[in-house]
């Protein structure tokens, strides 16, 4: 099999063209999300039979189709737990979460929630089309107020959850927003939340031309590229108050949060160690 | 080989790390907060992790985790955490990860009575996930019985690449009894079979040759896929129709195919038998003593105590009991594995004894219900 | 009455309405979304709340806190969503809360083929809860019978206070056929039964005269107790063996009693037969077709579709079948309702004929097997 | 039936004497919390009929089997989704949650991070207690770190959840810490809690002297009262910052957050009634 592709090292040739609508954003960030790991591989701080994939169900999870890593595509909302038991039990692997923001945000809150409290060992990737992609475009906890989706015909009436805030305030290590519209910007992102202990969360704004784009009237992949494009504004170490979700107003992109707290598995290994002079784990 | 004495839970406990356990996860529930809190004792001395998680749902998908990380790995629950964790268990019976549910009964439904005694989640341990394959089900009636089907529970799970569910109740939970513990190297102890192909080569979901796929794990080097979808042999998405049919004979075949494999019971009288008392777990203690009184009152009584509930080993069953003119099912139930064993003994009378009681029901409730129909 | 071409989530959706639906809680979950969907637009012009939930959890519990509140309440999931509500249906049972579950099947298990269907949930849809009672079940194979059915499934529950399950699967879901849709008030509507006791002397669980307690609910002034420990008449916790007797057995009866009232089928040449052809959902279509197929080859062939598995009428189809030789059970998944049947028909030979398939199983293919044991 | 207390009319007087263990701090969490609707209700602001507890399983979620009003006492984690459809068909009914830092913020944490996000209309009480007690002592995610718990028996190596910093997040209208060593203040905060639209989030600090004060060493009643009053610091409108859990350094207690931001219901009836001219709802 030829060579084709600087990426095709990582990834599963043969199950390639991917189940992606034509101008959805995924595409995008699984090549910055490949290109990082790959920079992170060449510099040796990875190695690539320690790299996985888990996600649970929705557009964004089958991402864990493609890769060539170890993968798990397992149940809607649950890939957290999965994955922090393989890291700890295998604390020399990397585990990289992909979700959409259903995912992650709605059904899978509490695991996320929970994980920034421990500040477990992950890299959480939150990709956000504000909806329901998957099974045809139902109310996400992203979806902008006010609009109409398959079930709220009558606008939703809910404030969205911005999930940045939620990581910050309960203390993941490192919180950054980027968007699939800043394809370079959204690598060195990925780039640097690798390298990072502890809990990093990457919530990545992206487009769905077939669904969202359908509610908010931009059906055309390019239109909807070019107005979250328009919508996102870089900022260098932005405050918290700089996160607000609002997507009349737009989105600052950026990292909210990087700090080094000791992570999860720093904090329960030394408690054990303690007790059993390290030889036990 | 040494003796102690132990409650069901505690067996349960000190049988899984000879059984080779290195990740039990869970949430604290009545009656099997006490296996949780022996193993966080316990288990890290043996090199094994013991994490709390946030609900019954995040312990179950972090033991399927663990165990594609290549731990033994177990969590035990009640009802209203056996019921939150069905989604998973759906999960590890289609991605073929082996790993043992602890499921102590109490009384239910609900809430019910979190301290008290019951058997009525026997057909939920194994019809309670969508899907409509099967779970072996194995269930103890005294601590050394806890012990030992805790090792067996571990050999199946990883012999077939299947969850298990050792279903206990809570008088077993918390019974003493004098317990045979023995040591690893006195224990067969069956490890999940490893893939023999070059790295690029491996396929999850080929069983190569019978009906059980060699297990590679999570950094081997394997890139191993992890897959909830229908899948073919090497994990892809399949939804076909004869992918699904190939998929779920397979998954089927190799639980019900080792029905008599997995099948154990013990017996009293059985050789010279009319009237049979068929029962499981805390019940059967008192269907033994029952079957004594009714032998003294001259009535030819025995008691077969079943220990592998599911898959239920038919011909076995049938076999056992094939001289018996009438047989009684006591459960302390409204009557549930009574519907299993009446469709498997058909040209035998069987009758269903339910007695529910908080406790273990009384050896002479089960003669005053026999007496009636004798 | 008017005649609509609808499929049948449409249908299940529409006659929820004229059930007098007030509350849809759900989560979006193929092959469902479409009556969630269909509900959010037209539910709130006959004064109905639509909500969607952050998941399958919340969801059901919202639909008891609904049901408690005096609506009428349903959701509606397929497999992952239905094993995560099962906890709460345990909730619902032991607190006689009236709701409807649409349980629209699919491929499983786990994620399995989401937008393909089976049957491989029909033992889950009433053993699947904790607690070991009965959850009535509905299954229908047309869009007409998902519209009567769930009229049914309405009234099951508010007149015996229990969750109902209306299972049907994703052919049936996406199928379109002639509905006659029928008003409010050409459609008999039961509504729970009200207490009549002073404010102060309510009882919450005292079935009064019968197995059924008028149920107040939130708002009225009764200051009722929803309780999901083990209880009294009053709803106060009551930890002991007469007491879990009491409720259980009353829990139990108030359902399997109602058998007979309950039970629905359809039947072909089942005057005059030999061979019977049983099933139920989308597999009695093909189902029907083959029992035609054989009369026409001379084989006295019939069909007998069940439009209510549970509870399970067992004199009522022993009855049915009564000068029937042979009893074939086709199903769209490994044999799993046939476990039920051949325990209550005893002295007939009962085959299973389990075909898998991602959508109908063809007329043929069970001609096919039923040949082969003719 | 002769009434000989005060507070008797809202009390299943037959149920009395409770549950509770000797010197639990969940006795004088419900007084408090009676004598402020008893307040309201004189103030004609409540209906005794109209006012409905929910809780789900635990010491506190037992808070619901004594009060005379409509309650229920659910399953784990999940009161909240029941109350929300309560008040969605009932608009009158006061909804009131009671549930202790594990039925809340740990198997319930999905839904209350859902409910805070929607601002939705409850009164959610977490009394706090710091450990598991009902089923003998295990981990919770508000027992401080490094304590020796039944199920961390090496110490426990995880953060505390901050639920204070969590809801003022997530934009509840109102959020207090309170203290049940400080009866008086806390029936003021929940009387005024009661007065709010939208989610009103009380944590209530308690004393589990049998199983949390095992833990950390006193069992005396008096002596663990005594040890959390020395901790907890009444300041009048703290910030966010000042919210931080630790026990060694103690608690500020007060008011967080008060705003009165539209609620749930608000929001959901305007949208529809919008589509409807208000005719359907």
């Amino acid at each position: 099999m030829a060579v084709t592709h600087p990426l095709d090292p990582y990834l599963r040739v043969d199950r390639i063209p991917t189940m992606w609508c034509p101008g959805c954003g995924l595409g995008i960030a699984l090549g910055a999300i490949l290109r990082a790991i790959d920079r992170r591989i060449e510099e040796g701080l990875l190695k690539k039979e320690n790299i996985a994939f888990v996600g649970g169900i929705g557009c964004t999870a089958r991402m864990t189709l493609y890769p060539y890593f170890d993968s798990a595509h397992v149940i809607h909302g649950r890939a957290i737990p999965f994955a922090i038991a393989v890291k700890v039990v295998k604390p020399e692997m990397k585990m990289v979460i992909v979700g959409g923001d259903g995912d992650i945000a709605a059904i899978g809150g509490n695991h996320l929630l929970h994980a920034l409290k421990r500040n477990a060992d992950l890299l959480v990737i939150m990709v956000n089309n504000m909806t329901y992609g998957m099974t045809g475009g139902q109310l996400a906890p992203t979806t902008p107020r006010g609009l109409y989706t398959t079930t709220t015909p009558y606008g939703n009436p809910e404030r969205e959850l911005n999930v940045i805030k939620l990581a910050a305030a309960l203390g993941a290590n490192y919180v950054a927003r980027s968007s699939i519209t800043h394809p370079q910007l959204l690598e060195r992102t990925i780039y640097k939340a690798l390298a990072k202990r502890g809990l990093a969360f990457v919530e990545v704004l992206s487009t769905c031309p077939e669904i969202f784009g359908r509610h908010i009237g931009l059906r055309n992949p390019v239109d909807l590229y070019m107005e979250l494009k328009k919508k996102v504004t870089v900022k260098t170490n932005p405050s918290i108050e700089e996160s607000d979700y609002d997507w009349g107003r737009g989105f600052v992109i950026g990292e909210f949060v990087d700090r080094d707290e000791p992570g999860f598995l720093d904090t329960y290994r030394e408690y054990i160690s303690k007790s059993f002079g390290g030889g036990a784990v | 080989m040494r003796y102690e004495y132990l409650t069901g839970n505690i067996a349960i406990a000190e049988a899984s790390i000879v059984s080779g356990l290195k990740f039990y996860a869970g949430y604290p529930i009545t009656p099997t907060s006490d296996i949780f809190e022996h193993l966080a004792r316990e288990l890290p001395k043996y090199g094994g992790h013991v994490i709390q998680f946030e609900d019954e749902i995040a312990s179950i998908n972090a033991v399927v985790g663990a165990s594609w990380a290549c731990a033994k790995a177990m969590t035990a629950t009640s009802g209203p955490g056996f019921s939150l964790m069905l989604e998973a268990l759906s999960l590890a019976v289609i991605t073929e990860t082996p790993l043992v549910v602890a499921y102590v009964m109490r009384t239910g439904p609900s809430t019910g009575v979190p301290t008290r005694s019951g058997q009525y989640d026997v057909l939920q341990s194994t019809y309670g996930f969508h899907g409509g394959l099967v779970i072996p089900v194995l269930a103890p009636s005294t601590p050394q019985e806890a012990y030992d089907l805790t090792v067996k529970a571990f050999n199946i799970s990883e012999k077939l690449r299947t969850p298990v569910v050792l279903l206990s109740d809570a008088v077993v939970a918390h019974t003493y009894g004098k317990v045979a513990i023995r040591e690893r190297s006195e224990v067969e102890i069956v490890d999940r079979s490893k893939p023999s192909t070059p790295l690029s080569e491996y396929r999850p979901y080929d069983p190569v040759d019978g009906l059980v796929p060699p297990m590679a794990c999570f950094g081997e080097g394997y890139s191993v896929l992890v897959e909830s979808l229908t899948h073919d042999e090497r994990g892809y998405y399949a939804p076909r129709s004869d992918a699904q049919r190939k998929l779920m004979w397979r998954l089927y075949r190799k639980i019900t195919e080792s029905s008599g494999k997995l099948f154990d019971y013990s017996s009293l009288y059985l050789d010279d038998c009319d009237v049979a008392l068929v029962s499981y777990g805390s019940t059967a203690l008192s269907t033994q003593v029952a079957a004594k009184t009714l032998r003294e009152r001259g009535v030819r009584a025995c008691s077969l105590k079943l220990k592998t509930l599911f898959p239920i080993y038919e011909e076995g069953i049938s076999k056992l009991l094939k001289n018996v003119e009438k047989v009684f099912v006591v459960e302390n139930n409204v009557g549930l594995y009574y519907r299993e064993l009446r469709g498997i003994l058909k040209d035998r009378d069987v009758v269903s004894v339910p007695l529910i009681d908080l406790d273990v029901p009384l050896p002479q409730e089960v003669v005053g219900v026999v007496d009636k129909w004798l």
